[in-house]
């Protein structure tokens, strides 16, 4: 790295929107902030009630208006609010998740994670994970749409 | 080919004269060569224009949703997959459809004769695996089995899942074919190569939605493409938009998808469509292990969980 | 109008000549597609070509046009104003384009344009543009131009026709653009010999060489409700996907559609290619729609280019015989079987 | 009525007066708004009893951050004021002012007509095993301070260390039934129940969590897995690695290491010392010394173990009328068997109380909602400093700023706390006056205010739909406080996020749908006849639905209880009391047909044809003794099934008194590939029998050729007792069974002795085979109910925890052996169980459903199925034109149907595909 | 000279937004040029339409509801339905659209001239006849036209459009008014029946008449039969077309019927033309 990247990636402040179900990831987040867990401030929160309302459409839309990384988080399999909304969306999210990188997405762009509203360390401590990796894969031109390419 | 031909013809006259069915529909011989027509036989006397050829490539599943009349419909082994997967997704009642089976041998791919020719081919006959062109000032025979499309080359179930009658014996199924070895090529570059490659695909694109159309799976009232609240995808030829398409359609297609190659088949542009769905189908049958259309009683892999079901990558 | 001769080891000179003023396209091969792209010195053309794979009707009509441009920025002075997006193209010469696309452009013109209203989008780029015809020597077996007003050595639409003599081109300026392109050019040379009666017997074989033909007489005779009402619709409809691939490459198939797309603050109103195959073409808001099944809108787009388009431009057909429907239609509807039946 | 304790007790069942004394909090509940800056700023730190002692906490605290109430209080015991009077640092710095120091206890009587008991328990110390090492050595630990350095809210945030020396173990034995089945030292002769399975969870987790491999072994006496699931986790753990030792250590010694050297002999009397990391007590349950003390103010009798005494067949009532008793309190159990219990002792606590149901209920007045339909949006933006808790990083009048740029926000204020009584005023009045008819509250968390602002925007004539909160507080200031500028360009996000949202919220309508106040109960065993008379008790109708000629089930062949009540004579009174009871209908002789409707409205036609209007369903269909093919069973009769041993002492057989051996081979059928689970009940119904027999024929040998003996809680006496008596205990394992066979007459029974280490061979007159109880597998009724079985064909509840008795389908419950096998006093429990789950849908005369629930757009839908399918509660279904409908009353709005989709069809009300899409690009 | 742009809207502004029915589904926007000049250029008969451009949504084609003789101000009313009408119903006085037109054709109101005039309208389509009775009852044409009738009917008597305006009809002597709604309500005392019943009843005789006709399929479906029985033929029927539209200038081809564009060649057309015309519409 030339230190003018250096200089770049360091003042490189990636958007990252991230899609939580309300019952656990969700809770998870509130309870990092009660346990005052400092994250970087990246991630912008957009409650879902369930992992299984997660349209992986909403991954690519995400891409398509410039997110740098995408990062959706559930309950844990087995204790779904909703006893299995986790359950298909994870079948989802795998196929997805694995074929958006196989049309070229970086690795790093885009993240799962089963965090419990009891975790508000993981989930602390996955944010620190993927905001660094968002990072890490610079600012995204993948799947973006750039307007001035429209016409 | 003509013993299947004329087995379709005898299976369609005796079902539409004994008014078992109110229509049959098949392929009959297409204007221009290498290439056949869906065809709606009504009468016994119209069943006599049915073929079967190495240029069946439209899957005649596309036209069974939601139709209300009883029909027989030709179906190879791919097109079978697709009927049951529409009886599992209540387009079609199987009491109401007669399946004339023809186990298949694999469907010529007119862009690669093409390419092999490099001029105009004003009429194509076809004996005996072989392929006879012809063309101003020129006749070139070509071997059927070194144009097949690259689906049909790599088929495993060319012999219908589900029929009513069979046309002719079940043919033997290839074996030791790598489905993937192109795919897991591709997967091993990097992810610009990738991105790269996908894009270039997509640069012919004209959004004629003709994979779309010709995908026996796209049976909505309503496709994405065509929602405006909110909208999922641009309607312009923005490179992304494109890409956002394709990615989505397969995406609808995956658990789902036969690799029948319609799509591909139908795209004016000649665009590798199938490098989409191919990635979706190849992880169905990978991570879950399913195979579209090969049973009536396996529900497609996202209707359904298992509890430990894979999926490392999550955090 | 002075004709001229471009001798082919001269044709290099020829496109560099007119480089500096004009950009220069002519047709070149992608992989399996043949399409106008801009040459240097038209060594990179595929002068042999059938035709383009596409129509080129995007020289003037492209797929996705911007419109206007608009700011929804509340601070800015013309918010929600919109602002015409200048002419995207400046002069250019089109080398080696069929003489039924040409004919098709002549067509459109009359559709672009109708007494009160010109689309300027479409002239801008018509005017803007020179077309240098080049006749079929050698048309295909899909082609039946000949029966419709049209032929491989058409001239309406054209500002020059060039005749693939062998070892040059003979150069025939239609107007006065194409005149004064061939004034300024290098590199041409005056015809000697029997040019003339050569190019004229090319000419006649290659028309006489279109053996696919169809009538359309009794169709401009009957009724708009008669030809509506023939019972034939529903079986020429029967295997229609409605994929609209007929209408995407078909040179006078010209319908639009209208959209507003925004990122942030910016946005742009643009026209795309829109096809009366789909149901949306037609679709109101109250979920009525006018053409509510294949058989309607397979049957509006026969009806329009054979009866409605006549009926209202001139006599003119909207169809210039390319074959292109035909040779791409993925369930092979062949327009000359349709017309046939029209026509019966 | 937190921080209360009773005081004492007077009156009887129905009319009881109970004294309590509330001990002070300091903190005020109704100013508390949680956010801990009394804590942050408390000098005092305290040993942090949650985390068992393993970390600190302040002496202003919370004691963990899920706590109900979330609100702090001051320990006074350990508050630097109390103690030495000066301080008051949680005072100065709450900005609510929530702090009272001068609260006093308050001695309040209550009334009431029953009292339900459940004190819970108390985690054994070890520290009187001197030769485990627990109080000197720090790496030697119990298995609850394991629990918590395994959970990530724990001392070390999930991160596996020793608490000697922060390393990170790689070998860590667990010693079980520490506290349990010893009377030597610590005078539990009980087995506590939980012991193996949390032990095993425990060591899958520790597998998990750890970096690198982790070696675990499990040092036990008998494998008690006998739950549901429990012993294929068993098996799970065993494919995991982790290596079970049937052994009990007798002495541990420290390694200079840190570690723990450990001696112990393996079952074949090989002695062996092994070195290991760390150690993990697996110690027991027991009765704390403050519950004994209740339970005499309470006047309820205690067993000698100090259990809550009560009868098989009245699992939750204590030896005083009119109090119940649940969870460990009565007997040691784990997590589903108090759930039930409670539910139980709920149902029989208020079963007298029926009569008041609802009387000392107030209406509430709320206005009509204010009709917005075709109104553009306007939107009122409240942005909260909640105190400096965001004010104190957030610049709160930037992003006040800010809001007022954004699309159809017409109304803007911040204010010190959004959530004070005063702001609501304020902002009911604002709502009104502006025309408001969105309303956007950036703070704190939806999850816990959301209902507050929503009753606020109720109280204005809006509907309560129309509000969207940004969450500023837990998920920016809070978690960014060192950077202020990134946390305001955040919040601003955070707030056109939201607004971006609510411009296109649609007021929710809720619809309320009847409830027929009766219920059906499948099955007229022991189970469905509790169920149908608990609910009875509480007033409603219920029918009785027996497939078979008579009532009882197969409880009629079961002779004695574990506590050793006599169940004919229970089983008699039992069916008197249905057959008198004049709320219950039975229908002998009859099956489920066909069942239509849902919660509230159950239409069901039996196979007599007789058509059942009900609002919900007890499924208690009971499960069947497995018929052996091996041991020759139905070869040699001297071959018996357990229930056929029972009927010879029913039927008091002279032969039972004339053999002289008698043997018993566990597991038959049980824990066995084809049946990976354990039938629970068979441990002790042959150490019972084996009993009896004694009783019977005292000379009588007895062989009872076992896996593990399961003879869980209490049931462990039945075992030390039979012992005592000369019952000999053969362990075999399952890949070296006995052989039984007929040597000229004689049946023997050839089986290898793991002690001995030999074959012996056993001459027996009776041989009882304690077979598998096996389900019915009744899927047919499972789709008539849309409800799900598991892989055994057991009934599967919601949540094999927390909802034992309730199935993911609302309104249909379960009870008895059709769940899975269980005692009669379990089943009984699980009975009354499932009525009360049944009783709170059937009191509400009608149901509230809709909200944010999934509708369908008939025009897009193709009936693929797809959401039919997916949906996890069976709410959606295909019309007769094939276009899904959801159900709203059984719609819990998860989305599932919504993402499934590829038509677009359904939407999720209050999560539209729009709201999502205007959210993701307003942060972009 | 330059040729305009005919896709290119003339700004304008809010300038009023009334609220016309109890579902708040249907309002009138009342809008002023932002270029004075504009206003010239517009210049328009009712029964034409114009494009409504909201920048970031689009267009939609709207009867113009206002009368060429109503100086400085253009009325649309707009029916809330797709996401163009939505994000206009959304907006606020004072905030900037565009406006395309005038566009189509116009009630031949040249024709009509000397005759007598039934206007018959339910629902929402009574817009462009709003703007046609408006302007000939301005003094300048009044005397143009003989007896003028004027029949329109609503679902309730809070869905009827412009009560203010027929309410002062129904006073007027030069114009018979009659509204109806579907059926009783309460405050209600105007007539109750459908649309055809009451023409039936107070339709003029066709001698001389032409009937203008404007509503919902349904209603259209109904009153034709009335009128041909009353004796009107078909030239003397005219009513205007609401196919899908968006060049509006008769080029990009969606609301074709047969050869005609009805944004261009209607969208008025007489049934007599209509006859000859697929029922595509």
């Amino acid at each position: 790295m030339t230190s003018e990247e250096m200089k770049n990636s360091e003042e490189f402040e990636p958007r990252i929107v991230a899609f939580l179900c309300n019952w656990c990831s969700y809770g998870a987040a509130d309870l990092a902030g009660v346990s005052r867990l400092q994250y970087p401030s990246n991630i912008r929160v957009i409650r879902i009630p369930c992992t299984g309302r997660m349209s992986p459409k909403f991954i690519l839309e995400a891409f398509r208006r410039g997110a740098d990384g995408v990062w959706v988080s559930g309950c844990h399999p087995g204790d779904c609010h909703y006893i299995a909304g986790n359950y298909y969306a994870r079948r989802k999210f795998t196929l997805m998740n694995n074929f958006l990188h196989a049309l070229g997405l970086e690795p790093g762009r885009l993240h799962f994670s089963w965090v419990s509203s009891a975790e508000g360390e993981k989930f602390a401590r996955v944010v620190k994970e993927v905001t660094a990796a968002v990072k890490a894969a610079g600012p995204n031109h993948r799947f973006v749409k750039l307007e001035k390419e429209v016409a | 080919m003509e013993t299947r031909t004329a087995k379709i013809r005898e299976a369609a006259k005796k079902l539409l004269s004994e008014g078992k069915v109110d229509v049959v529909i098949g392929y009959a011989e297409g204007s221009v060569p290498m290439k056949t027509a869906p065809f709606f036989a009504r009468t016994p006397e119209e069943a006599d224009r049915l073929v079967w050829n190495s240029h069946c490539r439209i899957n005649l599943a596309n036209f069974l949703p939601r139709r209300q009349d009883r029909v027989a419909v030709v179906a190879k082994g791919c097109d079978t997959r697709n009927i049951v997967t529409h009886i599992l997704e209540h387009q079609v009642v199987r009491e109401n459809v007669y399946l004339i089976g023809v186990p298949c041998l694999g469907m010529v791919d007119p862009d690669l004769v093409a390419a092999k020719e490099g001029r105009l081919i004003q009429e194509a006959v076809e004996a005996d695996g072989k392929i006879t062109l012809k063309g101003k000032g020129f006749e070139t025979v070509i071997a059927r089995d070194e144009v097949l499309r690259q689906n049909c080359r790599v088929c495993v179930h060319r012999n219908p899942s589900v029929y009513d009658e069979l046309v002719a014996e079940p043919v033997k199924e290839q074996e030791g074919v790598d489905r993937y070895a192109d795919i897991n090529e591709l997967l091993a570059k990097s992810d610009t190569e990738r991105y790269a490659y996908f894009n270039g695909l997509l640069t012919n694109c004209i959004r004629c939605y003709a994979c779309r159309d010709a995908c026996p799976l796209c049976y909505c009232h309503v496709c994405f493409v065509d929602e405006a609240m909110p909208q999922w995808v641009g309607k312009s030829q923005n490179k992304a938009d494109v890409m956002t398409y394709h990615t989505l359609r397969a995406f609808h297609c995956a658990g789902r998808c036969t690799d029948c190659g319609a799509c591909e088949s139908a795209c004016p542009m000649g665009i590798k469509v199938r490098q989409f769905t191919r990635l979706l189908e190849k992880d169905v049958k990978e991570i879950y292990g399913y195979e579209a259309g090969l049973s009536l009683e396996a529900l497609p892999p996202l209707s359904v969980y298992r509890p430990n079901d894979p999926a490392e990558f999550i955090k | 109008m002075a004709d001229k001769i471009l001798k082919k080891t001269d044709l290099a000179g020829f496109i560099k000549s007119l480089t500096g003023d004009y950009e220069v396209l002519g047709p070149v091969q992608d992989g399996p597609i043949f399409k106008f792209a801009p040459v240097v010195d038209g060594s990179e053309m595929a002068l042999d070509y059938q035709n383009t794979t596409m129509s080129p009707k995007d020289l003037f009509f492209p797929q996705t046009e911007k419109m206007f441009d608009f700011t929804t920025d509340p601070n800015q002075d013309d918010a929600l104003v919109l602002k015409e997006v200048p002419p995207a193209v400046g002069p250019r010469v089109v080398f080696g384009i069929r003489p039924c696309d040409a004919k098709a452009f002549f067509v459109l013109d009359k559709i672009f344009k109708n007494d009160q209203f010109t689309d300027v989008y479409w002239f801008n780029r018509r005017e803007a543009t020179t077309l240098i015809g080049l006749g079929c020597n050698d048309p295909c077996p899909t082609c039946f131009c000949t029966s419709v007003n049209c032929g491989p050595f058409h001239e309406e639409g054209l500002d020059v026709i060039a005749y693939d003599l062998g070892e040059e081109f003979l150069l025939k300026p239609l107007t006065d653009k194409g005149q004064a392109l061939l004034g300024k050019a290098k590199g041409l040379g005056e015809p000697a010999g029997k040019v003339d009666e050569k190019a004229f017997s090319i000419r006649s074989a290659a028309e006489a060489a279109v053996t696919s033909q169809v009538e359309t007489g009794n169709i401009f005779k009957r009724s708009v409700m008669e030809l509506f009402e023939m019972d034939f619709w529903p079986r020429v409809a029967e295997s229609c996907l409605n994929c609209g691939t007929c209408t995407y490459f078909c040179p006078t198939c010209h319908c639009f559609d209208i959209q507003d797309e925004t990122a942030g603050q910016d946005g742009q109103r643009m026209r795309n290619w829109d096809t009366c195959m789909s149901w949306l073409f037609t679709m109101h808001g109250t979920g009525h729609n006018p053409r509510p099944g294949k058989m309607e809108r397979v049957r509006q787009r026969f009806m329009h280019k054979f009866k409605y388009i006549p009926m209202k431009r001139d006599g003119e057909i909207g169809c210039v015989g390319c074959g292109r429907c035909i040779v791409q239609c993925p369930v092979n509807i062949d327009v000359r079987e349709v017309v046939r039946k029209m026509n019966a | 009525m937190t921080l209360t304790e009773v005081d004492e007790i007077s009156g009887d069942e129905g009319n009881f007066t109970v004294r309590v004394t509330q001990k002070p909090r300091y903190v005020d509940m109704d100013k508390c708004i949680a956010c801990g800056d009394c804590s942050a700023k408390c000098p005092r730190r305290v040993d942090n009893a949650y985390n068992e002692n393993l970390d600190k906490r302040k002496a202003t605290y919370v004691q963990y951050p899920q706590a109900v109430p979330l609100k702090y209080a001051i320990d006074a015991d350990n508050c630097i004021y109390f103690q030495k009077g000066k301080c008051r640092a949680c005072e100065k710095f709450c900005p609510t002012g929530a702090i009272n120091f001068a609260q006093k206890p308050v001695l309040r009587d209550i009334q009431v007509g029953s009292v339900i008991l459940a004190p819970g328990f108390k985690a054994f110390d070890p520290t009187i095993y001197g030769a485990y090492q627990y109080a000197n050595h720090p790496n030697v630990i119990t298995a609850l301070e394991f629990e918590r350095l395994l959970s990530s809210g724990g001392p070390t945030m999930g991160h596996l260390s020793r608490p000697g020396d922060q390393l990170e173990p790689k070998k860590i034995a667990f010693l079980q039934c520490v506290g349990s089945r010893d009377m030597n030292q610590c005078d539990h002769g009980y087995c506590s129940s939980v012991c193996c399975m949390y032990a095993i969870k425990e060591a899958i987790l520790a597998k998990e969590h750890s970096h690198e491999e982790l070696d675990i072994s499990m040092f036990f006496m008998d494998m008690r897995t006998f739950g549901k699931d429990f012993e294929r986790y068993y098996e799970k753990a065993k494919k995991a690695g982790v290596r079970f030792v049937r052994s009990r250590i007798h002495t541990v010694d420290p390694t200079p290491d840190g570690g723990l050297s450990m001696r112990y002999v393996t079952e074949a009397g090989k002695p062996i010392s092994e070195d290991f990391d760390m150690l993990v007590l697996s110690h027991g349950l027991e009765i704390s010394g403050g519950t004994v003390d209740l339970a005499r103010k309470m006047g309820v009798e205690l067993n000698f173990n100090n259990f809550a005494v009560s009868s098989s067949f009245t699992p939750v009532s204590t030896s005083r009328p009119g109090i119940y008793a649940c969870g460990v309190f009565t007997g040691p159990k784990d997590i589903p068997a108090s759930v039930m219990e409670a539910s139980a002792a709920a149902s029989a606590a208020s079963s007298k109380l029926a009569s008041a149901r609802n009387t000392e209920v107030r209406e509430k007045v709320v206005p009509a909602p204010r009709n917005v339909n075709g109104e553009p949006p306007r939107i009122g933006v409240f942005v909260c400093n909640c105190g400096t808790n965001i004010g104190g990083v957030v610049r709160v009048p930037e992003v006040a700023e800010f809001a007022r740029t954004l699309p159809f926000v017409e109304y803007v204020e911040d204010n010190l706390f959004t959530c004070s009584q005063d702001t609501q005023e304020k902002m009911t009045a604002v709502i009104r006056e502006k025309n408001l008819n969105r309303i956007v509250v950036a703070a704190c968390t939806p999850r816990t205010h959301e209902p507050l602002f929503q009753e606020t925007l109720i109280n204005a004539g809006l509907n309560k739909y129309l509000f969207e909160m940004a969450n500023i507080r837990n998920h920016d200031s809070w978690v960014h406080s060192n950077n202020p500028d990134l946390a305001t360009v955040k919040a601003k996000d955070l707030v056109a996020m939201a607004v971006a949202k609510a411009a296109l919220l649609a007021p929710l309508s809720e619809t309320t749908i009847s409830v027929d106040p009766s219920a059906l109960v499948i099955g007229g065993g022991v189970a469905g006849l509790n169920a149908a008379l608990a609910l009875s008790a509480q007033g409603f109708n219920v029918h009785v639905v027996e497939k078979g000629d008579k009532l009882g089930g197969h409880a009629s062949r079961i002779f004695h209880t574990a506590k050793g009540d006599d169940v004919a004579a229970y089983l008699g009174g039992l069916v008197d009391r249905v057959e008198k009871d004049e709320h219950i209908q039975i229908h002998l002789g009859s099956t489920v047909a066909d069942v239509d409707g849902y919660i509230g409205n159950f239409k069901t036609r039996l196979s007599t044809g007789t058509e059942l209007q009900h609002g919900a369903a007890v499924i208690a269909t009971g499960a069947e003794e497995l018929k052996p093919t091996e041991y020759l069973y139905g070869e040699d009769k001297r071959v018996l099934t357990a229930l056929e041993l029972d009927d010879l002492f029913k039927a008091n057989d002279p032969g039972i008194e004339k053999a002289k051996s008698f043997a018993f081979i566990q597991c038959v059928g049980s824990r066995e590939p084809e049946r990976p689970y354990c039938s629970k009940v068979c441990c002790t119904h042959s150490v019972l029998a084996a009993l009896e027999i004694k009783k019977r024929n005292p000379e009588a040998r007895v062989y009872v050729l076992y896996r593990d003996i399961r003879t869980y809680g209490e049931r462990e006496y039945l075992y030390k007792e039979a012992r005592q008596k000369g019952v000999i205990f053969i362990r075999y394992s399952v890949d070296r069974k006995p052989k039984v066979a007929n040597a000229s007459g004689n049946l023997e029974i050839t089986v290898f002795d793991p002690i001995l280490n030999r074959e012996v061979i056993i001459g027996a007159d009776y041989l009882t085979l304690a077979s598998a109880i096996v389900s019915h597998r009744d899927e047919e009724l499972a789709q008539m109910f849309k409800v799900p079985l598991d892989d055994d064909g057991w009934f599967l509840e919601a949540h094999q925890k927390l909802r034992p008795v309730d199935f993911a389908t609302d309104g249909v419950f379960m009870a008895g052996l059709a769940h899975y096998p269980k005692p009669l006093d379990e089943a009984i429990a699980q009975a009354q169980a499932a009525a009360s789950r049944a009783v709170t849908v059937l009191t509400s005369t009608e149901l509230q459903v809709g909200g944010v629930v999934a509708e369908i757009n008939p025009a897009r839908c193709v009936g693929c199925n797809v959401c039919v399918t997916v949906c996890p509660y069976k709410a959606i279904a295909l019309d007769e034109k094939n276009k899904a409908k959801v159900n709203e009353a059984l719609c819990k709005g998860c989305g599932t149907c919504v993402s499934s989709c590829r038509s677009g069809a359904p939407q999720l009300r209050g999560f539209t595909n729009a709201g999502l899409f205007a959210q993701i690009s307003a942060c972009l | 000279m330059k040729v305009q742009n005919p896709y290119k809207p003339y700004p304008v502004k809010i300038d009023k937004i009334i609220v016309e029915t109890e579902d708040k589904n249907l309002r009138t926007f009342r809008f002023v040029f932002l270029n004075p000049e504009d206003e010239k250029a517009f210049a328009y008969t009712p029964g034409q339409f114009a494009e409504l451009s909201v920048a970031g949504y689009g267009e939609i084609p709207i009867g113009i509801a206002s009368s060429p003789t109503e100086k400085g101000y253009l009325l649309f009313t707009v029916n809330k339905v797709g996401s163009v009408s939505s994000a206009l119903h959304n907006m606020k006085e004072g905030d900037v659209m565009g406006v395309r037109g005038p566009l189509g054709n116009s009630y031949p109101l040249k024709e009509l001239e000397g005759k007598n005039v039934v206007i018959i309208a339910g629902g929402f389509a009574v817009t462009t006849l709003r703007s046609t009775i408006t302007w000939m009852l301005d003094p300048a044409n009044r005397d143009k036209y003989g007896k003028i009738t004027f029949i329109y009917g609503a679902r309730t008597p809070g869905m009827l459009l412009y009560t203010e305006e027929w309410s002062e009809w129904q006073k007027r002597d030069d114009i018979d008014t009659f509204v109806t709604v579907d059926r009783e309500f309460p405050g209600w005392d105007g007539m109750v029946g459908f649309v055809p019943a009451v023409t039936e009843k107070v339709a003029p005789s066709p001698a001389d008449t032409a009937a203008l006709v404007c509503g919902p399929p349904v209603m259209i479906k109904f009153t034709q039969p009335v009128l041909e029985k009353l004796g009107f033929a078909d030239d003397q029927i005219i009513m205007s077309l609401e196919n899908r539209m968006k060049c509006g200038i008769g080029i990009c081809g969606r609301c074709n019927v047969g050869p005609e564009y009805v944004c261009k060649d209607g969208p008025v057309f007489t049934l007599a033309q209509l006859n000859k015309l697929p029922k595509e519409y």
